[in-house]
């Protein structure tokens, strides 16, 4: 019976296994080393792997992306930093220009297996330039892989299939969940493949397609649902690029319905894809449009009231489920 | 460029010990002209209305044995002026006192990041400029907004994220302006306030007046890109803007010594083709000093300059941070170098600062603080439907 | 009756009206001074606007926006130019973070009238690196504002919109249309308004939505579609963001089926998201599922015979049209 | 920091007459060090096998009159190496002027910039580098590939985007790379293969290895952020990297004096805590010489180098660009001061290359061109599949 861990304790434990398991495998960003990061994901590990293998890298979020793609030119598996998933706009160059594109200019010659943490996501009262959801931007662009742990054990799992992969994968933690999300994490190489949803909750009636800080609430909502009879499938996508058609897809098939909630804002966030490939591809098993709950198009707010207003909740998920089992 | 064939690095920077920080370390460069405390400014003003003579002042620090290029401006300040420069530092001390009182109480959610410690580069870079002058702070540069014009309760409600702060709760810390008070708020992204201010200056530049803009930055800022493509820009325009280093010693846990491997920022002035000083931050006169300097080459259109102010937060990085990567003596050599002390000794030796004038000055603060804080929290929050306004003009 | 000018050429007139009429307004970029820019937009401004008002930049894409957005702060309206819009990814985060956000974090006391003018897109052999299309990002950020303009007569009446707009808009301007987009333009103040799509063949059985260079391939396959009794109705967005709702649903209502073709690539393009708000909002209407016709996944080759494998062409258009039409 | 309380810039930089170019006006300065091109590398090679002695070699450009810090390098080559350092320039020159003709005759499309005129910095800094090293080129420095191993045919077949090109029709010019090779390819963007170049000298640092990293860049992209956070990285992480900047004196249109205030880029390094220098770029065995000292100091745990090569390049930023923001005079200027020219006049001199000899050479270089392009000109183009293959591993 495996041991309980923090969603960040799981992050940190899958660094150490795998920086044991493989001297390749480095970590880079700012205040990573004796530090521990600004929200104690590396905390200890600076004493086992030293400073040659925790860089503490000056404040220079381009330069720690691109030393990452040198490094893993060379064979090396980084594991970038970002402090918060903000800043990897500073980084943007370097992510979709320099490492997206390099396996394709090389003729498939080389990858670049680098990994980039970005804590992202609100509910902590971050304000606007702490709590953002960037992952849009980085699945828009072919060449990238992104994942987005719900639980620690998808957190620990996730990044070993991350810093094994060969591709550069987009890590996004969510904030919100470092200690707040607890659950069994078993030691040693339990991997979550990049790709697969999990299904949180078995139902009949509607899918619910998720994934971050928003699983929770979700499944709340599903329960509430369930005491009016309406079963809700919740499938928690874990990896937002390349998703998992196939999980979608048999669940609808099954539903007839599907509801799309996240973080992001609504407008060319990740439910906007998806809702279009339902269109495309499962048009003839909707007995519904798909809906989108999402952040509303605008910022993250720092004052808790407006904070509130725009994230989705328990709540308006529940509303959100019962408009769509009322169409 | 080096004078010498020897490797740069060699001698200077074998892998220093945690424990001896460089001013620790070196008293006879950087601690020897802030250690004295006593000697602040005493040649500045020479007489109490006095016109201090050029090349008295207070010795900034010269890196590598150079002397600043900046001037010795002289200026004169009246017993008036001192005891405004001393009201400013008693205030943002105590704002950010309070701030970190109520952190801890839970009031304030936001991140704090104070300037305990720092008070003097604020006060000295603002207590010259004009209201149509352009500030862009960064982070622990709460009192550029008071000292420009803001009031304690507008800024302590933006702390509070409340509808009567400059956000209207939207974000709170330093992340908004005020352009009729010539204020730009920055982003959180570090460094990305300089090339808004290359554009400021620009526009001042275009209109041929003698404005000028005062860029702010700590040592860890001076690492990202948009420090170097602003700067460069800056100086190949030759725009009216200075730009001040808060050289703090770490970005966050980060000292110096890990981030960059030069001593003084101020040496990245030269690669943009405009002067660079490194001087005292903690002493208020001789910051005000270098400012004025700086300030008069930019309005007369020579250009800008960067001044790098050494200085210590007392701090943590936030109120968050428990600062474990420095040690408590490190932390005391540095209270001994307290920018509000020396100058209260220097003013009182001077006999500007009476006991009276003293306690008229110290409820003069504590009313406003209280007074803002009072306004804050009574203050009421923003509507939820102000979420999604104010995105689009 | 108005002269025909070049796309291009359009736009350097739309460049010098503005700042003819307005002091505030003024253009900076690499080589936009004596040189005329790298394609030649800015060519002979330089004579009459002098130093100040074509600023020659460094190579420094972060500080081309960064010193716009302070200029805007003072009341200017500057035009800023990426000399390619693949390199709008240095300039990232002072679009994205610094620009979008300003209004709102200053309480509304504050707006950054700026305009970023992006040549983008392929067809000219331009490879990796200068084909791009990089507006799905902007449109997913909020706070910024989109046009694509695909007519010499749009070049210019949504330059003189963007730079008149209050906000940060992006404008595309596709490099294939510069010399081959040629139409009446007239001179003076025509404005073409942001968020107003234009109909450019009416039609009743579907609703082609496009922009940017893929609306005259699109109008050719509409004519091919006539000739086999399908009528497309083709309406060109103009501006991305905001999107024309109202005409789109009009259209949508009318024809009860929807092809969107765009050169961007496919995930998250904006065709995810007019598919969503057509699923969401208009699902009752669809005959047949809204289908996208666009850039694969994948990064824009040098070599012709790929760069053509990619690019949606009227061959490949009126295929989809004749598959959603049979649907 | 400038030493004097002068304006830094006030006298260098008026607005200065664009057909006053640099060079021209101040003859006394860098035009006398490579404007006598039958002074190169006289003194390098005493003897025909010789070792030259330290501190004989051809005067660096000196700017603001400090000697450069690199120690003078003895360096021993015999005439073979001369000549396969020659047969080097005019493979790559040949290489370069056949692609310019093959743009007007519009069989290749691809967009073409050729270093004609700055071969002797490819050469200069490649020579003595070992299979294991890394290079970082940019969009002038083809050559690099040839001299790291890339064949000629599959240079020409990625210029014309065939299926035997590095990356099989994917792009052109140099953006693809060799990993066996030690080769690094970048993208278009300007400065970004700078953060990667320390992030592969990073991992030779790791390995204690002794390896290095060459990484080039112009004088116009030393203003692109990604420069100065990957200097500032490699600084103080004192990575085994070398950085050459080629000033060639304009970046696409715009001179340096429009881009930066200052004359040397070679003084950035200042600002990073290592040493800059900047040299005569069009005297290869100066360049050869100068590198070596970088990479020795690299290789031995020194930390980077900041090489500043002063070029011109001869034709327009690309093959479509006319240049006519430039002279004539200032284009023939340059052209007496041919990289080939004067290594030949020096070959020549010393013995070294005779007449056989130089049409052998010239033989080899014609056959391996004319065979690179009708090999290119024969692959067959990729198949349309692949435009959506090998975006992941
Ligand atoms: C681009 C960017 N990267 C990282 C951060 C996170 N961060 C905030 S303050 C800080 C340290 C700043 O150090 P310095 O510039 O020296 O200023 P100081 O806090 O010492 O005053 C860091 C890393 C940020 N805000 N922006
Ligand atoms: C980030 C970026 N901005 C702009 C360009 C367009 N561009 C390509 S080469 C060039 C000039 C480069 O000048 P320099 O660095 O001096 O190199 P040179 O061409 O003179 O060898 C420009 C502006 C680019 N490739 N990348
Ligand atoms: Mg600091
Ligand atoms: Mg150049």
């Amino acid at each position: 019976m495996p041991r309980e861990l923090s969603y960040l304790e799981a992050i940190r434990e899958a660094l150490v296994e795998e920086m044991r398991r493989d001297p390749k495998v480095f970590v880079l960003g700012e205040d990573v080393g004796a530090y521990g990061g600004a929200f104690g994901v590396t905390q200890g590990m600076h004493e086992e792997f030293g400073e040659l293998r925790m860089i503490d890298m000056p404040i220079s979020e381009s330069a720690i992306v691109g030393v990452s793609i040198g490094a893993a030119l060379r064979g090396y598996r980084p594991v970038a930093e970002m402090q918060f998933a903000d800043f990897i706009s500073c980084a943007f160059d370097q992510i979709v220009n320099q490492a997206a594109t390099l396996r394709y200019r090389y003729g498939g010659r080389a990858s670049v297996p680098i990994v980039v943490r970005a804590p992202s996501g609100g509910n902590v009262g971050g304000g606007l330039y702490h709590s953002q959801n960037p992952e849009a931007w980085f699945i828009h662009r072919p060449g990238l892989k992104v994942v987005a742990p719900s639980t620690a054990f998808d957190a620990k799992g996730l990044l070993k299939a991350a810093i094994r992969d060969d591709n550069p994968v987009i890590y996004f933690e969510h904030k919100y969940l470092y200690r707040r999300a607890k659950g069994p994490v078993p030691e040693g190489d339990e991997i979550v493949p990049i790709g697969v949803a999990a299904t949180r909750r078995e139902g009949t009636d509607i899918t619910l397609l998720t994934y971050g800080a928003m699983v929770t609430p979700s499944l709340e909502a599903a329960d509430r649902l369930a005491n009016e009879d309406v079963e809700v499938e919740v499938i928690d996508l874990r990896t937002l690029m390349p998703f998992d058609k196939e999980a979608i897809f048999a669940s609808v098939e099954k539903t007839s319905r599907a509801l799309i909630v996240h973080e992001d804002v609504k407008t060319l966030g990740l439910g906007a894809e998806l809702s279009a490939v339902l269109m495309e591809e499962r048009f003839s098993s909707l007995d519904a449009p798909v809906m989108r709950l999402t952040y509303p198009d605008t910022h993250a707010p720092f004052s808790q009231v407006l904070e509130q207003a725009n994230l989705p909740g328990a709540n308006t998920i529940t509303d959100a489920l019962r408009r769509l089992a009322g169409y | 460029m080096r004078q010498s064939g020897q490797p740069a690095l060699a001698t200077a920077r074998p892998h220093r010990n945690r424990l001896l920080r460089r001013d620790v370390a070196r008293p006879h460069r950087f601690g020897q002209a802030i250690g004295m405390a006593r000697s602040i400014g005493t040649a500045v003003v020479s007489a109490p209305d006095g016109v201090p003579s050029a090349g008295a002042g207070p010795d900034a620090v010269t890196p590598r044995g150079m002397m600043p290029s900046i001037k010795r401006t002289k200026f004169k300040l009246s017993h008036q002026q001192l005891l405004e420069m001393y009201y400013w530092l008693k205030l943002i001390r105590a704002f950010d006192e309070r701030l970190s009182t109520l952190v801890k109480q839970g009031k304030v959610r936001s991140g704090v990041y104070t300037g305990i410690g720092q008070e003097a580069i604020v006060v000295g870079t603002c207590f010259g400029l004009r209201k149509e002058d352009y500030v862009c702070p960064l982070h622990r540069d709460l009192g550029t907004f008071l000292m420009k014009g803001v009031t304690a309760r507008a800024m302590m409600s933006q702390m509070f994220g409340k509808a009567t702060g400059l956000s209207k709760g939207r974000d709170s810390a330093l992340h908004s302006g005020v352009s009729e008070l010539g204020i730009f708020g920055n982003t959180s992204m570090l460094g990305a306030n300089l090339p808004v201010a290359a554009g400021l200056a620009l526009t001042f530049k275009m209109e041929k007046t003698d404005n000028v803009v005062v860029a702010y930055f700590g040592e860890g800022a001076s690492n990202v890109g948009d420090f170097h493509e602003a700067l460069n820009f800056a100086g190949v325009q030759r725009l009216p803007v200075v730009f001040i280093c808060e050289n703090n010693q770490y970005a966050y846990s980060v000292p110096i010594e890990k981030s960059m491997a030069i001593e003084d920022v101020a040496v990245r002035a030269e690669g943009y083709g405009f002067d660079g000083v490194a001087i005292n931050g903690n002493d208020v006169l001789a910051v005000y000093q270098a400012t004025l300097g700086a300030v008069a080459r930019a309005r007369t259109g020579q250009g800008p300059t960067l001044v790098e102010c050494k200085t210590y937060r007392w701090h943590g990085h936030s109120e968050h941070d428990k600062a474990f990567y420095r040690t408590d003596e490190e932390l005391a050599i540095w209270k001994s170098r307290d920018p509000l002390t020396t100058f209260t000794s220097y003013l009182e030796g001077m006999n500007v600062l009476t006991g009276e004038r003293l306690t008229e000055i110290e409820t003069r603060v504590k009313s406003a603080i209280d007074d803002a804080v009072e306004f804050a929290t009574n203050a009421p929050d923003p509507a939820p439907e102000d979420a999604v306004t104010d995105l689009y003009a």
